[in-house]
């Protein structure tokens, strides 16, 4: 855990936030917890927070460690509590239990269903329609794809695969060659869709989950001409995107990192006695054609594209889901730095 | 005209074979102490409670893994099936008690079909719970895609019982290890066990079955494996077939800590509870030191390490 | 009925009072019995009968087929021919082990076979669990194996809590003879090699039990390659060769030359101590190993010398830190022992520490030797062949080359063993008791290997719990409790004079 | 039944990997040749990894090296940044093998000089190669190079040149167990540690190397995956499971003593192409995980006891000695990015 007292003052009327994230094996949660680090030390020397700490559950995402984390961090009575879960179940009891201790949750990235936190995510409906919908247009409408699920069995993938499934439906011209379980991860859905490549017609699309690098080197693997892909929007695909100068309707679109941050305002706004909706919806993160060359070289090859929420953009972001109006749209990169 | 070199030998003998345990004890309260000193509500009854419930599932599905060590097996496949089992539990036990409870003896009876298989088809155990491990997986994703369901009220009472003045996990951990403290190291059932894995020809030879101890043995191992998923689903309140993978590890670095083997003919039951508690504590300790967030892991290692390391040093100084 | 209402001890009215072997009924016979193994005819159509009352000695050489036929009695394995007879009745011929015929005949194996990480008791109780009551039988086995341990080996030092583990080899074996007679009726007790690793102390009082079994009308069947020790309990002696019995006489007025004979065997002199020991003076010979007042781990003040090309013993009654001096000399890693040059050890404990059960009889045999012969660690595989070719054709390793390592018999074993390391280059061999349960033919080819390899220049430290073994030794060291308690050489070394060094000083001074 | 004729338990690797091939090939009706080929450029990565964890599970019982996927991981990283940093390829690999042999150097001070069960000590070691995975992995800047990644994706004929340089390494290791002194070491301290050390064996040193040469191969795979994938700090989670099913499936006696270096390939082909045919047919993940499982034990329980020795019952038989090994968690969670 990585914990830090704000300037010696101790934690006076200014307050202690945790955090729990359920894994960290990968760039998106690195990416992430990098943020929420960075941002938090901020707010502490703007004295907005007493003090922080981050706790990472080891292991392969284990709700079971994570339960067993959320519960020593309780005994240290932190004033609020943010969590990226392991399991979207496993952690309401546990959650419960702290909101009886009087400490606000914040749960971020996935839905859960515990009536007495806050929730602040993407949609998954929209990150969807974001991978499927230019990559149909890209292909004329018509051609063969290749579908690539997420995490088979996770709440967001079903919303996810139902918004697929729709939008393929709405193009009765689109076949799909083959169903694949990439897992959102880009070294999976390369080894998943190279063992299906051998035994389809030629292939015009790929919908993915932000896997598009791994799934273009099958494509190079097998000799086969890269078609249209969602790439993930870490530095490594975009660049790569950027360098092979495709432009065939890829996508690169996945969740936002910098919940985390959002997460911390809301839980420092909540702690100010502020009015905020139980459940928020954040935009999620796409990168297009014409801001990729500003991304692709703002990104290390392993960090991903967040955006830069700030504590005023995330009021007005608050805002905008209270009055149901169009979402902020943060700045990207070349703007932004 | 010997026996007066020997008489010496037997609490020697003794104490090394529970030294390893004692270093796991020791461990686990330092382990505490540690705790208390950073965080002094650690020693009243809610904090023993906090720091103690999560070890409740792990220490159970232990002494599963531990039944299946004694007779010199291993189980790659604990975590899934615990993990199945709060599926079950989460859907069927709620929906229709009776149909779920079926559902939960036939899992029992599959575990010791697992384990009469192994035994007559002569393959290693480590392969076929592994290869058991992929089917719990896919049954519990075949039930319960996404993760969710509700557990029965009365387990669920259980998950948030907290009687005043005494941890209700410890419960749970005394009287299952006590259980299996009487079944495997007391009866006679436990002896067959433990011939098994001690020196099968000596059971055969006697006319006793290797087959029925076997079976036996993956029954019992069946059955606290249901019994640890019936309890983490009373702290998780539902069903997740992937929320105790990380079981399977930790559950044969738990039975090592506490003085168990991979030879097989030895049950420690209690050596079984105090290393799953002690691993269960690395996490709290983790959380209330500050220890940099890509380190932990390693500082997890280190620990484990260490008290292996400290059963060395013990070792050689009883020897 | 359970065993502590058993009748013992000698208080214990024998059921008939007519000791007539030729009069009394037979317990158990088997008629024309068969059994193969693979390629291996174990059994070739075997017809003995065992007497109730009666002690029979069965002798025979390794491999001759005697734990196989014991395991036929003992109702353990089905035969593939024949007809085997308990108390008159036919047993069918598909045999499982615990069958109902078999409940009074009890065996106690050659290798013992007892659960080492489980309690004495709790061995009981699964050998013995029909007279155990179903609760508090932890109580009742203790109470019953702790009496006859009492009767058996008086002083025996085996608790019945004590995890089998840490008892030694002897106790092992007296804890494996308890058990099996611990039965509420006994018919007959088959006793496999069971003195191999007992002191003559035990064996003597083992053998007075046996006597007051056969009083009480239990037959016992009694395995030994001790000629002599069978021929003065017995009653009766069965031989067996390749597989069957080829004679069967009363064991009086026989001598041991005649039993070596109808072994099947040209008496070749066995008394024969081989090649005279060398004449070299041991004081002229180069040291290669020395223990100095070696002490800690069972030793006290231990000092050892081998010179180059002697033969030297560790005598005494078995584990009195014999083992522990042949441990430091093949670990050299304390300050107080020196060994120059190369070792090789030749285990006692061959199913523990001696065979590798997946290889055949060359390659179990060349393991050592492999690494002198190598170039650059790389194998030379025609070197090697000649040198198996050589050593199996020396020794006479029944089965060749090509063999399964389990195959063979535990004599032929142990010849692999021993050829394992006298094949390699090692300047010292250190012998851990190799020779127990080996026939005697075996035994003298061994004893004129160690012999000619000493008069080669290789240094040997031999312990054997045998004392006669001791006289093809040029320098003897009798250990008791630890210490070296003599030393004798040359003309001194005598079975009668280890015997009395050992026990003089075990009667005065117990500490 | 002697061990002369004792089953060939390896060939059932082979004989699923071709049914699952020509089941591919009926459903698809198209790209056989091409569906081995490509098989084949993913194959080698596991038997790199196989090899090594065979050589490890023939030391005997109990051993076993858990710490291959975080080996594997974190040698990707090390591989991409020596290679960035001197602009070598071969400075690289050499540096992911180097990353290979210093996790396995703890393992193997754990397991020697503290006596720690190696499933332990290797667990212990793989989490502190995790940390350092994701300490390095943190603001990673360098990228894999692209003549590698060419090189693993050349296929002249169909033949992918890995696969040709694997079959090699296949084939040195055959001879490593048979013609060398240290191989012929560690399959006698397989079958019987005690006896092999009283046979004048250098049990330790055999160990030492042993688990050095896995973690050796583990950092090779991790090299080349590296390359060939891009270094990420999860690259090698699904080579544990992997690795010692592909081992046992092909044949390697778990309890140690015999080793079938040939028969990884076999099994590393059936998971590969099992992995493919439920891709193309678009199981669930549910159905997926249910036909991997009961093929796995269809095959095991199919093949029988071929693993084991004589069980001619009552002659006294060297302890059956426990298999050991662990295992990761088989999903990576809920969180679509998880
Ligand atoms: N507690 C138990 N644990 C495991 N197996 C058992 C148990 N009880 C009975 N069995 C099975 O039943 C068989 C009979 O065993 P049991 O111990 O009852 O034999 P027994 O009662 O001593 O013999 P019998 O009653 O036939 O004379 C055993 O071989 C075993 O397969
Ligand atoms: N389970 C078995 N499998 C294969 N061969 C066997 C088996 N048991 C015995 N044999 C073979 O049968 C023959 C007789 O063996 P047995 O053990 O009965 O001999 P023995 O007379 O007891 O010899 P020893 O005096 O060396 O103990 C030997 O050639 C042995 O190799
Ligand atoms: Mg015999
Ligand atoms: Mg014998």
């Amino acid at each position: 855990s990585r914990s830090n007292d704000g300037g010696g003052s101790g934690s006076g009327d200014k307050p202690f936030i945790a955090l729990s994230n359920g894994f960290i094996g990968n760039g998106w949660r690195q990416t992430m917890i990098a943020k929420f680090e960075a941002a938090a030390t901020q707010a502490q020397s703007d004295g907005l927070l007493g003090k922080f700490k981050v706790v990472n559950a080891p292991g392969e995402n284990s709700a079971t460690e994570q339960v067993a984390q959320i519960k020593s961090l309780l005994l240290q009575k932190p004033d609020a509590l943010l969590i990226d879960p392991a399991s979207p179940t496993a952690l309401k009891p546990v959650i419960q239990q702290a909101c009886d201790a009087g400490i606000k949750v914040v749960v971020f990235d996935s839905a859960i269903d515990a009536p007495c936190a806050h929730v602040l995510l993407n949609s998954f409906k929209d990150w969807a329609t974001a991978a499927a919908e230019p990559l149909v247009k890209g292909i004329g409408g018509k051609g063969t794809v290749i579908v690539s699920r997420g995490v088979v069995g996770s709440q967001p993938e079903e919303e996810m695969y139902k918004t697929t499934q729709e939008i393929l439906a709405a193009n009765p011209e689109v076949k799909v060659a083959a169903t694949v379980n990439g897992m959102c991860d880009g070294a999976k859905a390369q080894k998943a869709v190279l063992g299906v490549l051998s035994s389809v017609p030629k292939v015009d699309g790929v919908i993915g989950c932000g896997d598009g690098y791994g799934v273009a080197q099958a494509f190079s693997t097998a000799g086969k001409p890269i078609p249209a892909l969602t790439f993930e929007t870490n530095g490594r695909a975009l660049n790569y995107w950027n360098d092979s100068k495709l432009d065939n309707g890829s996508v690169a679109v996945m969740s936002d990192p910098g919940q985390s941050v959002a997460a911390l305002w809301e839980a420092i706004d909540l702690l100010d006695g502020k009015d905020i909706p139980k459940q928020l919806t954040f935009p999620i993160v796409l990168v297009e054609q014409k801001d990729l060359g500003a991304w692709a070289s703002a990104l290390k090859p392993d960090e991903y594209a967040a955006w830069p929420w700030t504590q005023d953009l995330f009021r007005k972001q608050v805002e905008a889901v209270k009055t149901g109006g169009a979402p902020v749209q943060p700045p990207i990169p070349s703007a932004a730095n | 005209m010997t026996n007066l070199v020997v008489a010496a030998v037997p609490p020697r003998a003794q104490l090394r074979r529970l030294a390893p345990a004692m270093v796991s004890t020791i461990a686990m309260f330092a382990m505490v102490a540690v705790c208390a000193s950073l965080q002094s509500d650690v020693l009243t009854v809610t904090g023993l409670t906090l720091i103690l419930s999560a070890t409740v599932p792990l220490v159970i599905a232990a002494q599963a893994q531990m039944m299946l060590m004694s007779v010199g097996d291993i189980d790659l496949g604990i975590g899934n099936f615990v993990g199945l089992v709060t599926v079950i539990t989460a859907t069927k036990l709620v929906s229709s008690p009776g149909t779920g409870m079926l559902f939960l003896v036939g899992l029992v009876a599959a575990y010791a079909l697992l384990g009469a298989l192994i035994h007559l088809r002569r393959v290693p155990s480590l392969i076929a719970t592994l290869g058991a491990s992929f089917v719990w997986l896919g049954l519990g994703l075949f039930v319960l895609p996404t993760p969710g369901g509700s557990t029965p009220t009365w387990l669920a009472t259980f998950g948030s019982w907290a009687p005043a003045g005494f941890p209700a996990p410890l419960l749970p951990i005394l009287v299952a290890s006590a259980l299996v403290w009487l079944l495997a190291s007391r009866g006679s059932v436990g002896v067959r066990v433990r011939a098994f894995g001690s020196n099968p020809v000596a059971l055969q030879r006697a006319g006793l079955s290797p087959l029925a101890a076997r079976v036996v043995a993956y029954g019992v191992a069946g059955a606290l494996g249901v019994l640890a998923g019936l309890l983490l689903a009373s702290q998780t309140g539902g069903g997740d077939v992937s929320s105790a993978s990380s079981y399977t590890l930790i559950t044969v670095a738990a039975v090592i800590l506490g003085g168990g083997s991979f030879r097989g003919g030895n049950a420690v039951p209690w050596g079984v509870a105090i290393g799953g508690v002690t691993l269960g504590l690395v996490s709290v300790v983790l959380s209330l030191l500050d220890v940099p967030s890509n380190m932990q892991s390693a500082v997890q290692g280190a620990i484990v390490l260490a008290v292996l390391a400290g059963r060395v040093v013990v070792g050689k100084v009883l020897r | 009925m359970h065993v502590d209402n058993l009748p013992v001890g000698p208080l214990a009215a024998p059921p008939s009072g007519d000791r007539e072997p030729t009069g009394a009924q037979p317990v158990v016979t088997a008629r024309q019995v068969t059994r193969t193994y693979g390629r291996t005819r174990a059994l070739t159509g075997v017809d003995l009968e065992v007497r109730a009352g009666e002690v029979l000695g069965l002798v025979g050489h390794n491999g001759a087929g005697k734990s196989t036929l014991m395991r036929v009695l003992a109702g353990l394995e089905a035969c593939d021919e024949g007809v085997v007879t308990v108390r008159g009745q036919e047993v069918p011929r598909d045999v499982r082990p615990g069958a109902a015929e078999f409940r009074a005949v009890r065996m106690a194996y050659q290798e013992t076979s007892l659960c080492p990480d489980l309690t004495v008791a709790e061995n009981i109780w699964i050998s013995s669990r029909r007279c155990l009551p179903r609760l508090r039988w932890r109580r009742a086995a203790s109470a019953a194996v702790q009496r006859r341990l009492d009767e058996m080996f008086p002083g025996h030092g085996v608790v019945p809590r004590d995890r089998v583990e840490a008892l030694t080899l002897a106790r092992r074996q007296m804890v494996e003879i308890a058990r099996a007679s611990l039965v509420d009726r006994l018919d007959l007790l088959i006793l496999d090699e069971p003195t191999e690793s007992l002191g003559p102390d035990a064996a003597r009082s083992l053998y007075d039990h046996v006597r007051t079994l056969t009083a009480r009308g239990t037959a016992v069947l009694l395995i030994s390659h001790r000629i002599r020790e069978v021929l003065s309990v017995a009653d009766r002696v069965a031989v067996m060769r390749d597989g069957a019995v080829v004679a069967d006489k009363p064991a009086a007025g026989l001598s041991e030359d005649d039993v070596l004979v109808l072994m099947g065997a040209e008496v070749a002199a066995p008394a024969d101590p081989g090649p005279a020991p060398a004449a070299v003076p041991a004081g002229d010979r180069p040291v290669i190993a020395e223990l100095r007042a070696a002490s800690g781990h069972g030793l006290h003040d231990v000092s050892v010398r081998v010179g180059a090309g002697e033969v030297v013993g560790l005598a005494g009654l078995a584990g009195q830190g014999q083992q522990e001096v042949l441990e430091r000399l093949w670990r050299p890693v304390r300050k107080d022992t020196t060994v120059l040059g190369s070792r090789a050890y030749v285990p006692g404990d061959r199913q523990r520490s001696g065979v590798l059960p997946l290889w055949s009889v060359a390659e179990n045999l060349i393991v050592t030797a492999m690494r002198g012969l190598a170039r650059y660690g790389v194998r030379r595989r025609a070197e090697e062949a000649a040198a198996v070719r050589s050593w199996v054709d020396r020794l006479a390793i029944r089965g060749g080359a090509d063999a399964g390592m389990t195959e063979l018999s535990g004599g032929n074993q142990q010849k692999v063993i021993v050829a394992r390391a006298f094949a390699s280059t090692a300047d010292l061999v250190l012998l851990d008791d190799p020779f127990r349960g080996v026939d005697v033919h075996t035994k003298t080819d061994l004893y004129s290997l160690i012999r000619e390899e000493a008069a080669n220049g290789r240094s040997v430290v031999w312990h054997s719990s045998e004392n006669a073994e001791m006289a093809h030794c040029d320098r003897v060291y009798v250990l008791r409790a630890g210490r070296v308690v003599a030393e004798l050489a040359g003309e001194e070394i005598s079975e009668e004079r280890i015997i009395a060094v050992s026990f003089a000083e075990s009667t005065e001074a117990p500490q | 039944m002697t061990l002369r004729t004792l089953a060939r338990p390896w060939i059932w690797g082979f004989v699923a990997s071709a049914l699952v091939w020509a089941t591919i090939l009926a459903l698809s009706s198209q790209g056989g040749g091409q569906t081995v080929s490509l098989a084949l450029s993913l194959a080698p990565y596991l038997v790199i990894v196989g090899l090594g964890q065979m050589l490890v599970i023939t030391a005997g019982p109990g051993n076993i090296d858990v710490s291959v996927a975080p080996v594997i991981s974190l040698a990707g990283f090390v591989a991409v940044a020596a290679t960035a940093a001197t602009g070598s390829v071969a400075v690289g690999v050499l540096a992911g093998i180097g990353t290979g042999l210093a996790v396995a150097a703890i393992s193997v001070l754990a397991i020697l000089g503290l006596s720690i069960p190696p499933i332990i000590a290797t667990l212990a070691a793989g989490l502190i190669a995790s940390s350092l995975t994701l300490s390095l992995a943190d603001g990673f800047t360098a990228v894999p190079d692209e003549g590698l990644r060419q090189l693993l994706n050349l296929r002249p004929a169909g033949v992918p040149v890995l696969a040709v340089a694997v079959a090699v390494l296949t084939a040195l290791v055959v001879a490593l167990l048979s013609r060398t002194t240290y191989g012929r070491s560690l399959l006698a301290v397989g079958q019987s540690r005690p006896a092999a050390e009283r046979a004048g064996i250098p049990v330790a040193r055999v160990l030492a190397a042993t688990y050095l040469a896995s973690g050796a191969l583990a950092g090779l795979a991790g090299a080349l995956l590296a390359a060939y994938i891009a270094p990420s700090p999860d690259l090698g989670t699904r080579y544990l499971l992997d690795s010692v099913a592909v081992v046992v499936i092909g044949g390697t006696l778990i309890s140690g003593g015999r080793a079938v270096p040939v028969g990884i390939w076999g099994s590393a082909l059936f998971f590969i192409l099992l992995d493919g045919l439920v891709n193309l047919v678009g199981w669930s993940t549910a159905a997926q995980n249910l036909l991997k499982g009961g093929l796995v034990l269809f095959v095991l329980f199919l093949a029988g006891g071929g693993t084991r020795r004589d069980a001619t019952t009552s002659r006294p038989r060297r302890r059956p000695r426990p298999a050991t090994a662990a295992t990761a968690a088989t999903t990576t969670g809920d969180n679509t990015h998880g």
